[in-house]
Formats: C-alpha cells, sequence, structure tokens
C-alpha cells in the first residue's frame, strides 16, 4: 500500500507543505475584484491561530463541527484548524433545506457551526432550537449580520485574531496546541461526509485520516500531480469530490486551490485562474458545448464553416493523436493548424487551455460528447467513485481513454464482480463505518471487508476496463438468465440525438423491448431537411419514415451490445415510439427528468402487452395534463417495429 | 473738426461693412434656432454660392446672353446649387446625427466646411473672380460740412439696403408662412414639433435652403467687395464672435453684432492700430466676443439657460 | 428595521422658497433630517420635490429660506461645497458618467478622497499609485456590497437600466456621506430590482449608518423604508410624520386623489 | 485568437491597473517599441529601403511624431475633457516662439524704467521646456471662459487666441528678434553637447519625446484627474455634485493639454521645420489636429497616433495613387480631393462611429480576445 509517509494527518501534511513549498500559493480567492493570495506558510500560520480560537472557544478533539456554505478559504481552513484540533468537520450542503440542516446539525451532533454568511447563518439559527448540543456559531462574512445578538456568533476573523493574541501572550499555549497536531493520528476519523441518501435518510460517512491520505497519495502519483498544478474549487464542499479531488489531494500535491468570486462568476473565474487539474460532471460538460455551439450559430457563416471544418479534422484524428495512435502526415498537419487557430483558441475562451488532467464521473457521459472534448486536446477522463471509497474505485489511465468504461481498478484498489453482479470493493480510501449507524454499516461491509457499491457492471474483456450498467437492484435477468441493465440500454439508445427519452423492458421476459421518446427539436429538423410534412409530435412520432430513422439507431445499439458477451443477449428486439412526450407533470418522470419504470409500466400496459404479444399496432388512451393544468384524454394508435438481432442465439419467440 | 469727420466717416463705413458680417451672420442664426446646429459651415456656403453665381455668369456672358439675363439664370443656377447642398448636407449629415449633443453636430459641420470647400474649389476653379452686379464707387457727402466730405461706399449702401430687405424678408417669412411658423415650432421643441406631425426633415431642409439663400446673398455683396476667393470663407468666420456678440438666437442681435463688430474694428484699427503694428482687423471681433462671453454668455439678445437636473 | 440612535438633527431647512420667473417650486417649506434616519419626501408630480433635493445640496439657491447641516447655516452654496460637506445625491434619470466604466464611475466618486497632485499622477507612481490602490480597495468593497462584481468593468452605457441605478448608488457612497440624496431611486424598476434596491437603501442605512432622504413615488416602498415621511404639494408642505401619520392624513389624500385648489 | 488569457490571473490592484493587463499586448508594444527605437535607426544606418533615402524619415515619420504628440494634446483637451478647442494652432505658436525667444535670448527693453530684463540663451532642450510651460500659461487663460460657458461658445474663445496669436506673431517684431522677413531660424539643437542634426537623430529625438509624454498623458487620463476629466465631460452637473471642482478640472485640461501642444510646436519649429513663419501655424493647423483626434478616436491616446498617421499618409497616398495608376492629378485637385475626404470622413466617423478608428480597432481586438465566439 503507498503510503504519505510519515504524514497520517492533514494538518502534519499542511506544516509540510509551509516547510516543502514556503513560499507556493496554497489558496486563491477572487474577492474584492483580485485573486487574494495566501501561501503554505501563510495559510500553517492562520490554521495554527485558527485552532488556537476555536480550541478557546471550546473545541474539543474528536466533537464535531459543521461547515456550511461556499467554497471560501476560511471555510477550508476551518476544516483544517478543526483536522489540527482533532475534532471533526462536517460539511453540510450549501443549499441544504432547513430540514436536511436540521437532520445532519442533529445526527452529527455538532458543536459549532461554520456559517458561510448572513443567508447560512439564519437557516442555522432557525433551526438551532432542534440542534440541542450547538454552542456556537462562527461565520466568514461580518454583511448584514451587525446587529444580530453576538452571544452566540463569532466572526471567523475574530477567532483567528483572538487566537493569534492568545498565541502571541503565551509561548507555553502555542506548545500545547502543536503538541495536538503532533498527537494526530492517521486513526483519528478525518471528516464525516454525509451522502445524500438515495434511499433513507442521509448517512454520515466516516473516513480516516490515514486512509484519506493513502488514497490520495497514490492518485497524485497517478496523475503527477504537484505544487505547481492548480485546481478551481467549485465543487459543493460537502460533495466527496470537492473533499477528494480539491482539499485532500491539495494538501497531499501541495497544490493550489482557487475559489471563485461566485456562484454567477465561475465561468469568468475558470477563465482567468486556468487550472491545470479539472473536474467537472458530465452535465456541466454538456452545457459547456451547448453554450459553444450557440455562440457558434450567431458567427459569420465562414467562421462557422471553418468551424465546423476543423471539428471534423478533430473528430478524425484528435483522438488518436491525443492518445499517440499513428496518424497520416496529412492528418497532423491539419491537425496543427486547427490546434493554432481553433482549438488552442476555444479550450483557452473556456477556461481550460492549461488543463493537464480533467476528470469526469457520476453519470454515463456521451460519446460524442466525450470524443468533442477528447479531440480539441483536453485530457478528459473518467473515474468511477463512492463516498464510501473516499472517491476513486476506478479511473482511466491516460492513454487508456473509452467513453463506456470506467477504467481499470485505481492504484491499490481491488473490485470483484458478485454473482448478482453487484461491483465491491477494497480500497487504501475506504471509509471506517456510518456514523451512528451500525445497521446500514453491517448491509454495506461484507465479511471479508469489501464494500458493496450497490452498483451492477463487468469487466469488459476487450480493454479490461469495469463498466458500470445499472444500480444493483434495478438490474434483472431474462427469462433465459440473461442480465438485463435497463438504465444501462436506455442510455445507450439515448445518446442518438434524435431519441429523447427511452424505457426498457424485458426482466422476467423472454427478450427486450423498448419505448421511446423521439427528439422534437432533432428529429423535427430532420423532418424538415427531408421536407417531411407533420403537425404534431403525435404525428411526427407515427411516421414511418422516423421509424425507420429511430430503428437504425436501435440496430446500432444492439450492434454495440453484441460486442459484449454479457450483454449480447439483451438486445433489443421490437420497440414502439410513443405518441406524447413522457411528462413529469403526468409522473411518468421524476422532477430531476429521470423515468419512473414501474409507472410507465403500469400507465402504458396495453402498449407493453402488445410488444411482447407480437402484434403490430395497439390502441391507448391516456390522461394528460397540459400546459395550464387542464386534464385531457388523448387516444392514439400506436405502431410497433421489430428489430433484428445481431448474431442472435435464438429467432425471436412467437413474435416472429 | 477734421477728427469728428475722418470718424463719422470711418464709423460709417465700419457699419456699412457691418453689415455684410451680419449677413453671414443671419445664416448662422437661422440654422441654430431652428436645429440647435451651430453651423461652422456658413463661410463655405458663402464660397459656394460665390462661385456658383460668379463662374455661371462669366460663362453665360462669354456665350454671349444679355447681362440682366445671365445674372438672373446665374442667381437661379446659385440658387438651385444651394437647394441641392441643403438637401443633401440634410440627408445625409444633419438627420443622421438628431438629437445628438451640439458638439458632436458643431465638429460634423467643420466636416461639411470641409466637403463644401473641397467641391465648390474643384468644381468652379480655385482663382479670384470679380464680380460687379453692384456699384463700387463712393459718393463724398456733406463736403460743405466737412473739407473733403465723408467717403461712403456705394456697394455698402447697396449692402445696408439689401440687409435691410433680407430681414424683412426673413421676418415675414417667419411670421407670415405656415412653414416659417412650423419652423418657429420646431426651433422651440423638436420631440413637441415632431408629435404634433410637422415634417422635421423637410423644415430642416428649409432651413438650409434659407441659410444658403442667404449665403447667396452674402456672396453677391461680398463679391462684388473683393472678388470671390477662398479667403472669404475666412472673412466669413467673423461671423462667430458676431453671433456670440448678438446672442445665438436673435436675429436682431446678428444685425446689431455685425454693425458693432465692423463699426469697432474700423474705428480700433485706424485709432489704436497705428500704436501697436495695425492689422487689428484681423482678431478684433474675437476678442470683442471673448469678452462679451466673460460677463454676458448668452450674448446681448440671446436667452438665459436654465439648467435642470 | 432599526430606528436612528439618535434624534440629532443633521439638516434643517428653514423657511425655503424658491421660484423660477413666475413659476413658484418651494412655498416657504421647512423640514428637518434626522442623523441615522431614512426621511422620505412624496407628493404628487410638481409638487417640488426635486427641487427640494436640488436646494439641499445647493444646485439651486433659494431666493428666501435658510439651510442648516451639521450646525453651519447658510442661504446658499454651490454644489461641490455641499459635496465637500457630506452630502451625496443620485438622480431620477441616472447621471452617470457614460463614457467610463461601473469600476470608474465610483472611483470618480472618492475624486474629494484623493491628495495626490498632478505631477505625481503623472508619475503614477509611489504615494500615487499607493493611493490609487488604496481608493480602489475602497471602491472594490463597495462594489462588492452592491453585488456588482460581474459589471465591474464593463461601460455603463451598456447596462441595463436597474444596474445603472445601482452603480449610480454606489458612484454615491463611495463620497462616504453623512447625508445621501436619492430621487426617486426605484423609478422604471421591476419588483425584483425594487426589492433589490430596497434591500440595499436598508443595508446603506444600516451598515454604514449614512442618513437617507430619498424621493419615490412607490407608497408601499416609502411607507416600509422610511422613518418619517414628509408631503409636498404644489410646492407647499401638507404632512409631515411617521408613515403610519401620514398615511392617516386627509390633506395627503386629498393631495393624491388630486382634489382641485 | 492571438490572445491566450487563461491563467492570466491578477492577484494586485496594481497589475490589474496596468495599462496593459494582457501579456500579448505587452509583448505586441515591446515589438513595437523595438523596431522604432531600434530597428528603425538599424536600417536607416545600413541604407536599406524603405531607408535608403532620407526621404521616409523626413517628410513622414518626423511630422508623424511631432503631430501625434500635437494630437494627444489635443485629445486631453477634446476628447477626455469635453472642450472643443479651434486654438491649437496657436498653442503650437505660442510653444514654438518663446522657445525660440528662450534659446536666442530674451530682451526686454524697460526704457521709461530706466533698466531691461535680460535673460541668457537658455539650452534647447529647457527652452522647449519652457516653451511648453509658456503655452500651458496662455492656455489657462484662454480656459478661464470655458467656467461660464459651453461647447460652442468655448469655440470661439479658442478661435480668438488663434487669431489673436497669428497676428501677435506676425505684427510684434520683437518676437521675431525683428527679423525682417518675420521669419525666423531655430536655434542649433544641442542636446547635452551633442548635437542633432541628420534626420535619425532628429527622428530619435521626437521618438524620445512622443513617447515619454505619451506615457505621461497616459497615466493621467486613468488617474484620479482624468477620471474627473471625463467626468466634466460626460455630465458636468453630476460631476460637481460628486465633488470635482470644474475650475480646477479644466483648467488642469487647457494647461497639460496646452503644454503638450507647446511642447510640440517647438519640435515642430526647431526640430522639423528649421526655419518658419506664423502661417506655419494657422487655423489650418487647428482644424487639421481636431480632424487627428477625430479620426482616430476621441478620448484615447493610441487615436491620435492613428489619426495623425492617417492625415500625414492620405495626402501622400492621394499623391501616388493617380500617377501609379497613370493618372496624375494636379496638385491642386489633390489637395481639394484631401478636403473632400477628410470632410466626408469626418461626418462619416461621427455618424458611426465616433470613437473613431481606435474604437474600430479595440473591437477587433476584442472579437480576437473571444475568437472563434463572435460575442
Amino acid at each position: 500500500m503507498a503510503d504519505g509517509g510519515s504524514f497520517d494527518t492533514f494538518p502534519k501534511l499542511l506544516l509540510r507543505n509551509a516547510a516543502k513549498f514556503g513560499n507556493h500559493p496554497a489558496f486563491r480567492h477572487k474577492d474584492l475584484g483580485i485573486w487574494q493570495t495566501w501561501t503554505w506558510t501563510e495559510v500553517a500560520g492562520i490554521v495554527r491561530a485558527y485552532a488556537a480560537g476555536l480550541q478557546r472557544i471550546g473545541l474539543q478533539p474528536s466533537e464535531t463541527i459543521a461547515i456550511v456554505g461556499s467554497n471560501r478559504p476560511k471555510l477550508y481552513w476551518t476544516m483544517m484548524a478543526a483536522q489540527a484540533l482533532r475534532a471533526i468537520p462536517v460539511p453540510v450542503y450549501s443549499d441544504a433545506v432547513a430540514d436536511e440542516l436540521t437532520y445532519v446539525l442533529a445526527h452529527a451532533d455538532v458543536k459549532l457551526v461554520a456559517a458561510q454568511d448572513q443567508e447560512q447563518v439564519d437557516k442555522v439559527l432557525s433551526v438551532s432550537d432542534r440542534v440541542p448540543h450547538l454552542r456556537k456559531i462562527v461565520y466568514d462574512e461580518p454583511r448584514g449580520l451587525r446587529d444580530y445578538d453576538h452571544s452566540r456568533l463569532i466572526a471567523i476573523h475574530d477567532v483567528i485574531e483572538d487566537g493569534r493574541a492568545a498565541l502571541a501572550g503565551n509561548a507555553a499555549f502555542g506548545e500545547q496546541i502543536d503538541e495536538i497536531i503532533r498527537q494526530g493520528e492517521g486513526s483519528d476519523i478525518s471528516i464525516i461526509l454525509y451522502t445524500s441518501g438515495t434511499t433513507g435518510a442521509s448517512k454520515g460517512v466516516m473516513l480516516s485520516a490515514r486512509r484519506c491520505i493513502d488514497a490520495v497519495t497514490d492518485t497524485v502519483r497517478f496523475d503527477r500531480l504537484t505544487q505547481n498544478d492548480v485546481a478551481l474549487a467549485y465543487l459543493p464542499l460537502a460533495w466527496v469530490g470537492d473533499h477528494y479531488l480539491n482539499y485532500a489531494q491539495g494538501l497531499a500535491a501541495g497544490f493550489c486551490m482557487a475559489c471563485p468570486e461566485s456562484g454567477e462568476t465561475v465561468e469568468q473565474d475558470l477563465r482567468e485562474i486556468g487550472p491545470t487539474f479539472y473536474f467537472a460532471p458530465p452535465r456541466v460538460f454538456e452545457n459547456m458545448l451547448t453554450r459553444v455551439m450557440i455562440r457558434m450559430e450567431d458567427a459569420a457563416p465562414i467562421k462557422r464553416r471553418m468551424f465546423d471544418y476543423f471539428l471534423g479534422i478533430a473528430r478524425r484524428h484528435g483522438e488518436s493523436i491525443l492518445t499517440g495512435k499513428p496518424v497520416p502526415v496529412s492528418g497532423r498537419l491539419l491537425y496543427a493548424l486547427g490546434r493554432s487557430i481553433l482549438y488552442e483558441p476555444l479550450k483557452n475562451v473556456l477556461g481550460l487551455s492549461r488543463v493537464r488532467v480533467a476528470y469526469t464521473a457520476g453519470e454515463a457521459i456521451g460519446p460524442d460528447l466525450f470524443a468533442f472534448y477528447r479531440s480539441i486536446g483536453l485530457n478528459l477522463k473518467q473515474l468511477y467513485g463512492q463516498t464510501e471509497a473516499f472517491l476513486y474505485v476506478t479511473c482511466q489511465p491516460d492513454g487508456e481513454i473509452y467513453s463506456d468504461t470506467v477504467g481499470p481498478a485505481a492504484p491499490n484498489v481491488d473490485i470483484r464482480i458478485a454473482e448478482s453482479g453487484e461491483v465491491q470493493f477494497r480500497s487504501p480510501g475506504m471509509f471506517v463505518r456510518y456514523f451512528k449507524d451500525q445497521a446500514r454499516t453491517a448491509e454495506t461491509l461484507t465479511p471479508d471487508g469489501y464494500v458493496k457499491t450497490g452498483d451492477a457492471g463487468f469487466f469488459d474483456e476487450k480493454t479490461g476496463h469495469l463498466k458500470i450498467i445499472d444500480r444493483a437492484k434495478d438490474v434483472g435477468r431474462l427469462a433465459d438468465g440473461t442480465i438485463f441493465a435497463p438504465k444501462y440500454l436506455e442510455n445507450k439508445l439515448k445518446f442518438f440525438p434524435s431519441i429523447k427519452e427511452a424505457v426498457a423492458f424485458g426482466d422476467s421476459r423472454e427478450f427486450v423491448c423498448a419505448i421511446l421518446n423521439i427528439d422534437l427539436t432533432a428529429v423535427g429538423s430532420w423532418a424538415e431537411r427531408n421536407n417531411i410534412a407533420y403537425g404534431s409530435y403525435q404525428e411526427l412520432a407515427g411516421h414511418p419514415l422516423v421509424y425507420d430513422l429511430v430503428a437504425k439507431s436501435v440496430a446500432e445499439v444492439n450492434r454495440s451490445l453484441a460486442e459484449e458477451k454479457v450483454m449480447a443477449g439483451a438486445q433489443i428486439r421490437r420497440f414502439l415510439i410513443l405518441h406524447k412526450e413522457l411528462d413529469a407533470d403526468d409522473g411518468e418522470l421524476t422532477r430531476t427528468q429521470k423515468v419512473r419504470r414501474g409507472f410507465i409500466a403500469e400507465r402504458y400496459a396495453p402498449l407493453v402487452a402488445a410488444l411482447y404479444d407480437g402484434s403490430h399496432e395497439a390502441d391507448i388512451s391516456t390522461e394528460v395534463t397540459f400546459e395550464d393544468g387542464r386534464k385531457g384524454v388523448i387516444a392514439a394508435r400506436v405502431k410497433i417495429r421489430d428489430v433484428p438481432a445481431i448474431g442472435a442465439t435464438e429467432p425471436l419467440g412467437r413474435a416472429a | 473738426m477734421i477728427a469728428l469727420g475722418q470718424f463719422l466717416e470711418v464709423l460709417i463705413g465700419g457699419l456699412m461693412s457691418g453689415v455684410l458680417y451680419s449677413l453671414v451672420a443671419l445664416g448662422f442664426v437661422l440654422i441654430f434656432k431652428a436645429s440647435g446646429v451651430f453651423n461652422f459651415a456658413q463661410g463655405a456656403m458663402v464660397l459656394l454660392a460665390g462661385l456658383a453665381l460668379v463662374r455661371s455668369l462669366d460663362l453665360l456672358v462669354a456665350n454671349g446672353f444679355p447681362l440682366w439675363v445671365a445674372i438672373v439664370l446665374g442667381i437661379g443656377f446659385a440658387a438651385v446649387i444651394m437647394a441641392i447642398t441643403a438637401w443633401l448636407i440634410e440627408r445625409f449629415v444633419i438627420g443622421p446625427l438628431v438629437n445628438q449633443d451640439g458638439l458632436t453636430l458643431f465638429m460634423s459641420t467643420i466636416g461639411v466646411t470641409f466637403i463644401l470647400e473641397g467641391a465648390a474649389q474643384m468644381i468652379f476653379g480655385s482663382g479670384s473672380y470679380p464680380l460687379r452686379l453692384f456699384p463700387t464707387d463712393a459718393w463724398f457727402l456733406f463736403d460743405n460740412l466737412f473739407p473733403g466730405g465723408i467717403l461712403v461706399n456705394k456697394l455698402d449702401v447697396w449692402g445696408g439696403f439689401i440687409a435691410g430687405i433680407l430681414v424683412a424678408g426673413l421676418a415675414i417669412f417667419f411670421q407670415q408662412t405656415k412653414t416659417g411658423r412650423a419652423l418657429r415650432a420646431v426651433a422651440d421643441d423638436h420631440m413637441a414639433a415632431q408629435s404634433v406631425g410637422i415634417p422635421i426633415g423637410w423644415i430642416w431642409f428649409v432651413v438650409w435652403l434659407v441659410a444658403g439663400l442667404v449665403a447667396l446673398v452674402a456672396a453677391t455683396v461680398w463679391g462684388t467687395k473683393l472678388g470671390v476667393q477662398f479667403s472669404i470663407t475666412f472673412l466669413a468666420l467673423k461671423a462667430l464672435p458676431v453671433l456670440i456678440i448678438g446672442g445665438l438666437t436673435s436675429v436682431p442681435g446678428a444685425i446689431v453684432g455685425g454693425l458693432i463688430v465692423g463699426a469697432g474694428e474700423k474705428i480700433a484699427e485706424v485709432f489704436l492700430g497705428s500704436y501697436i503694428g495695425g492689422g487689428i482687423e484681423y482678431w478684433f471681433a474675437y476678442v470683442l466676443a471673448l469678452a462679451v462671453l466673460l460677463v454676458r454668455p448668452q450674448g446681448l439678445f440671446g436667452e438665459r439657460i436654465i439648467a435642470r437636473v | 428595521m432599526r430606528m436612528p440612535d439618535t434624534s440629532e438633527i443633521l439638516l434643517q431647512v428653514e423657511g425655503v422658497s424658491l421660484a423660477f420667473g413666475g413659476v413658484k417650486a418651494l412655498r416657504n417649506v421647512s423640514l428637518d433630517i434626522r442623523k441615522g434616519e431614512i426621511r422620505a419626501i412624496i407628493g404628487p408630480n410638481g409638487a417640488g420635490k426635486t427641487s427640494m433635493l436640488n436646494v439641499i445640496n445647493g444646485f439651486y439657491h433659494p431666493n428666501r429660506g435658510a439651510i442648516t447641516f451639521k450646525g453651519r447655516t447658510r442661504a446658499q452654496m454651490q454644489p461641490f461645497e455641499a459635496s465637500r460637506g457630506g452630502i451625496a445625491r443620485t438622480f431620477q434619470n441616472v447621471a452617470l458618467f457614460k463614457g467610463m466604466s461601473a469600476l470608474d464611475n465610483i472611483m470618480a466618486g472618492r475624486t474629494l478622497k484623493m491628495r495626490r497632485g498632478l505631477l505625481w499622477q503623472m508619475l503614477r507612481y509611489g504615494p500615487a499609485l499607493a493611493e490609487e490602490i488604496e481608493h480602489r480597495h475602497r471602491v472594490e468593497e463597495i462594489i462588492d456590497f452592491l453585488e456588482i462584481e460581474p459589471i465591474r468593468k464593463v461601460p455603463v452605457a451598456r447596462l441595463p437600466y436597474g444596474l445603472q441605478k445601482r452603480v449610480e448608488l454606489g458612484r454615491a457612497l463611495a463620497m462616504e456621506p453623512d447625508l445621501l440624496l436619492l430621487d426617486e431611486p426605484m423609478a422604471g424598476m421591476n419588483l425584483e430590482e425594487k426589492k433589490d434596491m430596497s434591500r440595499f437603501i436598508l443595508d446603506v442605512n444600516d451598515y454604514y449608518g449614512t442618513t437617507i432622504a430619498l424621493i419615490e413615488h412607490d407608497m408601499a416602498v416609502v411607507m416600509d423604508l422610511s422613518h418619517r415621511v414628509v408631503v409636498l404639494d404644489h410646492g407647499v408642505k401638507i404632512a409631515d410624520g411617521t408613515p403610519d401619520e401620514v398615511k392617516k392624513n386627509q390633506g395627503v389624500i386629498d393631495a393624491y386623489l388630486g382634489i382641485a385648489h | 485568437m492571438l490572445y491566450r488569457e487563461a491563467g492570466q490571473f491578477k492577484t494586485t490592484y496594481a497589475e490589474d491597473m496596468a495599462i496593459f493587463p494582457i501579456h500579448q499586448d505587452r509583448i505586441a508594444l515591446a515589438i513595437l517599441l523595438g523596431i522604432a527605437f531600434i530597428g528603425v535607426p538599424l536600417l536607416a544606418d545600413f541604407d536599406i529601403w524603405p531607408f535608403g533615402s532620407d526621404y521616409l524619415l523626413r517628410a513622414i515619420l518626423l511630422p508623424f511624431l511631432i503631430l501625434a504628440l500635437a494630437a494627444i494634446g489635443v485629445n486631453i483637451l477634446v476628447g477626455y475633457c469635453g472642450q472643443i478647442s479651434l486654438g491649437s494652432g496657436a498653442f503650437m505658436a505660442v510653444g514654438a516662439y518663446s522657445a525660440y525667444k528662450l534659446g536666442t535670448g530674451v530682451h526686454i527693453p524697460l526704457a521709461w524704467l530706466g533698466f531691461a530684463i535680460s535673460i541668457p540663451p537658455l539650452p534647447v532642450l529647457l527652452s522647449i521646456l519652457l516653451g511648453g510651460l509658456t503655452a500651458a500659461v496662455v492656455g489657462i487663460l484662454f480656459g478661464i471662459p470655458s467656467l461660464r460657458i459651453k461647447g460652442l461658445y468655448l469655440a470661439v474663445a479658442t478661435l480668438a487666441a488663434q487669431f489673436f496669436f497669428d497676428w501677435v506673431f506676425l505684427r510684434v517684431a520683437w518676437f521675431t528678434n525683428y527679423a525682417p522677413s518675420g521669419s525666423v531660424n531655430a536655434p542649433t539643437l544641442d542636446f547635452f553637447g551633442l548635437n542633432v542634426g541628420t534626420p535619425i537623430e532628429r527622428y530619435m529625438l521626437c521618438l524620445i519625446f512622443v513617447t515619454v509624454f505619451a506615457f505621461l498623458a497616459k497615466n493621467l487620463v486613468r488617474g484620479n484627474l482624468g477620471r474627473q476629466w471625463m467626468a466634466i465631460r460626460d455630465m458636468d452637473i453630476a460631476a460637481e455634485l460628486i465633488g470635482i471642482r470644474p475650475l480646477y478640472a479644466k483648467l488642469t485640461a487647457f494647461a497639460v493639454s496646452s503644454f503638450i501642444i507647446g511642447v510640440a510646436g517647438a519640435l515642430w519649429a526647431f526640430v522639423y521645420l528649421g526655419s518658419w513663419e506664423p502661417l506655419a501655424f494657422s487655423i489650418e493647423r487647428s482644424l487639421q489636429l481636431l480632424f487627428m483626434v477625430i479620426i482616430g478616436g476621441l478620448g484615447s491616446i493610441m487615436g491620435s497616433f492613428i489619426g495623425a498617421a492617417f492625415i500625414l499618409i492620405l495626402p501622400i497616398m492621394l499623391n501616388l495613387l493617380p500617377t501609379q495608376l497613370g493618372v496624375p492629378l494636379s496638385t491642386e485637385t489633390i489637395t481639394h480631393l484631401e478636403f473632400i475626404i477628410f470632410g466626408s470622413l469626418i461626418c462619416y466617423l461621427l455618424i458611426k462611429e465616433p470613437h473613431g478608428f481606435a474604437r474600430l480597432i479595440s473591437i477587433g481586438k476584442e472579437k480576437l480576445r473571444l475568437w472563434p465566439f463572435p460575442y
């Protein structure tokens, strides 16, 4: 196992950095119009004073201090100071509503809260009576708090100054603080991260200092991060991603964490600071790309043609050049040209031109989207992680990048696939237990010390990379026992621009069928180009040519499935295009736009039945909610299409 | 007594040439009243009008037209030229700049000045062309009172006479004609005028046209006095101080201002010039204007401006 | 909302009359503004509200009456004297410096506080640079306070109306005034912007402890913003007191219903 | 496209307020200065085209530099402070003649007091600077009306200055050291012992002057005083209400502007013309300078250079092109053509782009910074 050497706690790492990288910037914060900067030495000094101050207002070892707010140096320092005192920081999502907040504060029985500003302070105060142990609230921004009752409120600034004064006045006290830091052990709980539980109340994941540091030491080495790197710290404090990628790696590698000025200015700040290490979830990359395309819409025609042309070049050669595969000279030349007049400038205006390593994770990322960024020379990679693992379970090494895998096991992580198809792992950073939740800890840990991820997946034999297919509980099996992972199929379908939503059926059935929504804008413009007249979504959805179009995509999906031994059996044999768009107002989607498979199965039972009884048409009438909230019934006759299975093991059953 | 005689002579001469300044100043006032534009180009317009007239005149005469026909046609031609100019200016410069601040408009008229001067000389030539529309010999008055009498240029008298007619004509135009009244409405408030449906574009064209015609008249007198040539534009510049003294918005102001400047500079020249090297005329008007500005910025006849927030 | 800590009079207007030619803008109006309070001046159009502000900051000179500010009584003063005395002002229709960025507009508000002479500025070195930086810092605090960071360097002409008003407020704040005159700070704003502006006005009064006198048409706004309200009508003061008192006042109701006079 | 700004962030206000905050701009400037200070002299030294003959230096670069300097002065008054001036020529003249007097020794006989004031000839550099100073004083005097009067009226006040000084230097023989022809010769150009004679030396001299003054002017306009000027320009009432004293703001503008113009005048006379008469500073000069700032860009130091370059080069183009195209025009026609083109250009710019070429350039720059995006 790799290790952080004798540095088994973050405070110790901080001191090391102060000694080793003294004058390197540790934190930057866009404030009052410029990037205020603190070197490691300065930070060490501040944190020491801060710790002293916190101790003077009564923060004891192994007590918890909650941290509510967005990325601010003072809040990061609060973590450091707390850890210096061997107390446990508990970051909370700044957008948490009062109830979530109350739950966490109470469950973690926090003694102190560090809040960013008036808004957060108000929130905490409003629930304080339901948080028995809460003693004091420290805050960063004094704006608007002047007239609050300060018996329980202190500005972080004052805490630090108080601590500094105390230290100055009394050497013994300073010695005492340093002693506490020295006493810190790897087994200390370094932080508790609450995971917004998909099921039931959220769980407090306890991570130990030693394990955190081991984990990050590995990945820092893996991505060769150094004190010269810069990361934009804009992810939510309470999310493992931010704590790992910015805080922990920052301390381990000694690189600089840059905090944006405010939520609205992140884009601008990203451009100014030009990070070298960058993480963003797929949707961020997606929005970025959309904005690029929209802005290019208004460009002069010549420019737009140039843009399209060179993106074409990039699509053809970029990927290979990035991964170092052979490329024809002409390709290289064109790409070089494109780089100087398009790719580099583009990355530059997006603030990505200095990025050396970029990661994305959280959901499946569309191949085109992924390819776009890789092709313009951004070293974008995927990782698969979990709070319980302190992030990394797998990650893609440079040069082995695929849009549909999450890479091989991260350094020193070992992974196994249970019979159920569930992915299980043991990793250096794996969590100790859930805070005050023996039951669920037992659920999650296997007797032999593996962590159940709750995700189903398999290793792709071509690449040896892990592929995550779905939540384990959603994975079913066809009648013949082949694994059926609806989400996996649905994602594959949804990556086609013409398909907006997809719902796959097949659990304990002979074969897989799908109900699809077409994307009105995409298919609409396609229809215009092929001068297909249509009056309504329903009409377009029912159009035979549209069916042909979609059938092609489905066949594509089948082809790619055929290549995967595990999945080959779960190809889509029949599909229909629904006469209406799936809609959250009708309860068909969750508010977060996820399909509610069960509900849809009931609602469209006749159609599902038809899919399996081999008929090529079915009638359906459903109640719908219109824009203005009125309810109405729409009836429709929906066509059903068969799709050939590639290398089908057995012909389609009775339906054929 | 001799001194007095000489003085009177100088005074009258001065007043008369002052009338010429007034003629140009009138053009300024018209445009400023109606559109708030401080028209630096007025001098150039005089030049243009003058050249158009004198050249066409020469041409016609050379082609054997009887003088009076030539004169009528020539004036007509010049008038047309001024009309076209007015239209072009309104259409391409002042129109697009409507509601801009005075400074911008002023600078734009400097631009116009250059265009006009350039074009005028390019088309009609850049020499100096004598114009003979009025008698230029002199009368000797009161020789019984003063030995040698008082010399009075007939031309100057003509100038005064014409100026008189012009002012009267303008007065009638402003008071009696529909356009004239509309014009005054516009002067008072552009927005309001537009809102009651007065075609502001058209109005401004008319203004510039009138100013152009005034320039033409001025040109006839000036031209006769010292020939039509480029330097006219500089003499025309003198209309600026005249305006300052009279007040930018007042027709009588323009007249009086002109007289003051005319008389003032002649007298100063004759009675002071000898002491400080002469050529006082060159700057007298401007320095006088400067003085007026310091005491009474709105000029003798201009109305006071109240600032609002 | 916080009530003013003192009842100390900051500004006293006594029997002021003002006329343009025949038009009587103000007739023998007296009113006082207490330290730390938010004072509203309301009234129908042409009531002479703006004229009152103009008199207070010396832009108009009253024909009769006197103004006592911070204990000094004077019949009239020059605008820049007023500003030196600590009176800042925003305008009914924004009066920003169109050719300059938001930042420079607010920096301009620091003029009074900047001391370095022409030659130093020309070299922009040592003390001059230090001074420039110091004041930039103060201005940035105001920018932060008014939450206009994103538009810091945008030429004000390109800003939407609501933001322009905010920048103008910033410029006034940069003067660190004792008395802040706001002429219809919310004119032509949508509800959202009005909410923000009200918040800022309260914060200014609270955070900087600035005394504020404001003209506003939106009754609701006035009533919950201000500590005391004075009502003008046709240049005459017809009521003066707390919002509630004023609301009940018959004369005011008539004036607003436009009963003939 | 050429800009790579990601990662160029500012950690101090000093950096943020730099003249050229963007790295690429600093490089560009460095290159430009390199060419001007090293490239040109080298080429000239080795008689490499286009510096084989002195024509380029003598007829283009020299006047360009000096007029650009004057334009900077005019721009401060007109472009930054919004005070129109038609008297720039006069202020150049004041600078030129007072520098001349100081350079050749001043003698004021006060017969009736029974003695005379005599100042021995001063070093050239000193007399040039003092010439500028005199211009500044005169500028202040003629600026005083600007406190009571606005725009157009002021134009006349400055016009008064123009004609008054035209006359003074024409008629008051004392200024021309009683030269019968009225034309005077500059003293020999000795700077700290070394004589500036050859075109390239003259070029370097002016280049240094221009660079220094441009830098100082830039500092002023982006400092507190500059903001006061622009405030007065944009909205004088509001300016007054935030405590800006019009008196101070306007008179400083006049002083600084006239000083720079005065120095330019002195250089024009001493370095470019060598011997001259009042005609050199007539109203045409004033208008020419005004055009430079309007065309180049009101309220932009860079604009002053562009304007100067344009106004100087256009006539030359008008001379060359037709002959190249085989339709040579008479000098007269060319002058008239110039008139028309300048006039139309002024009107066009005032309508379309009141901030002149400088704005067009900065727009182009913005486009490059945002490349490939259109906005």
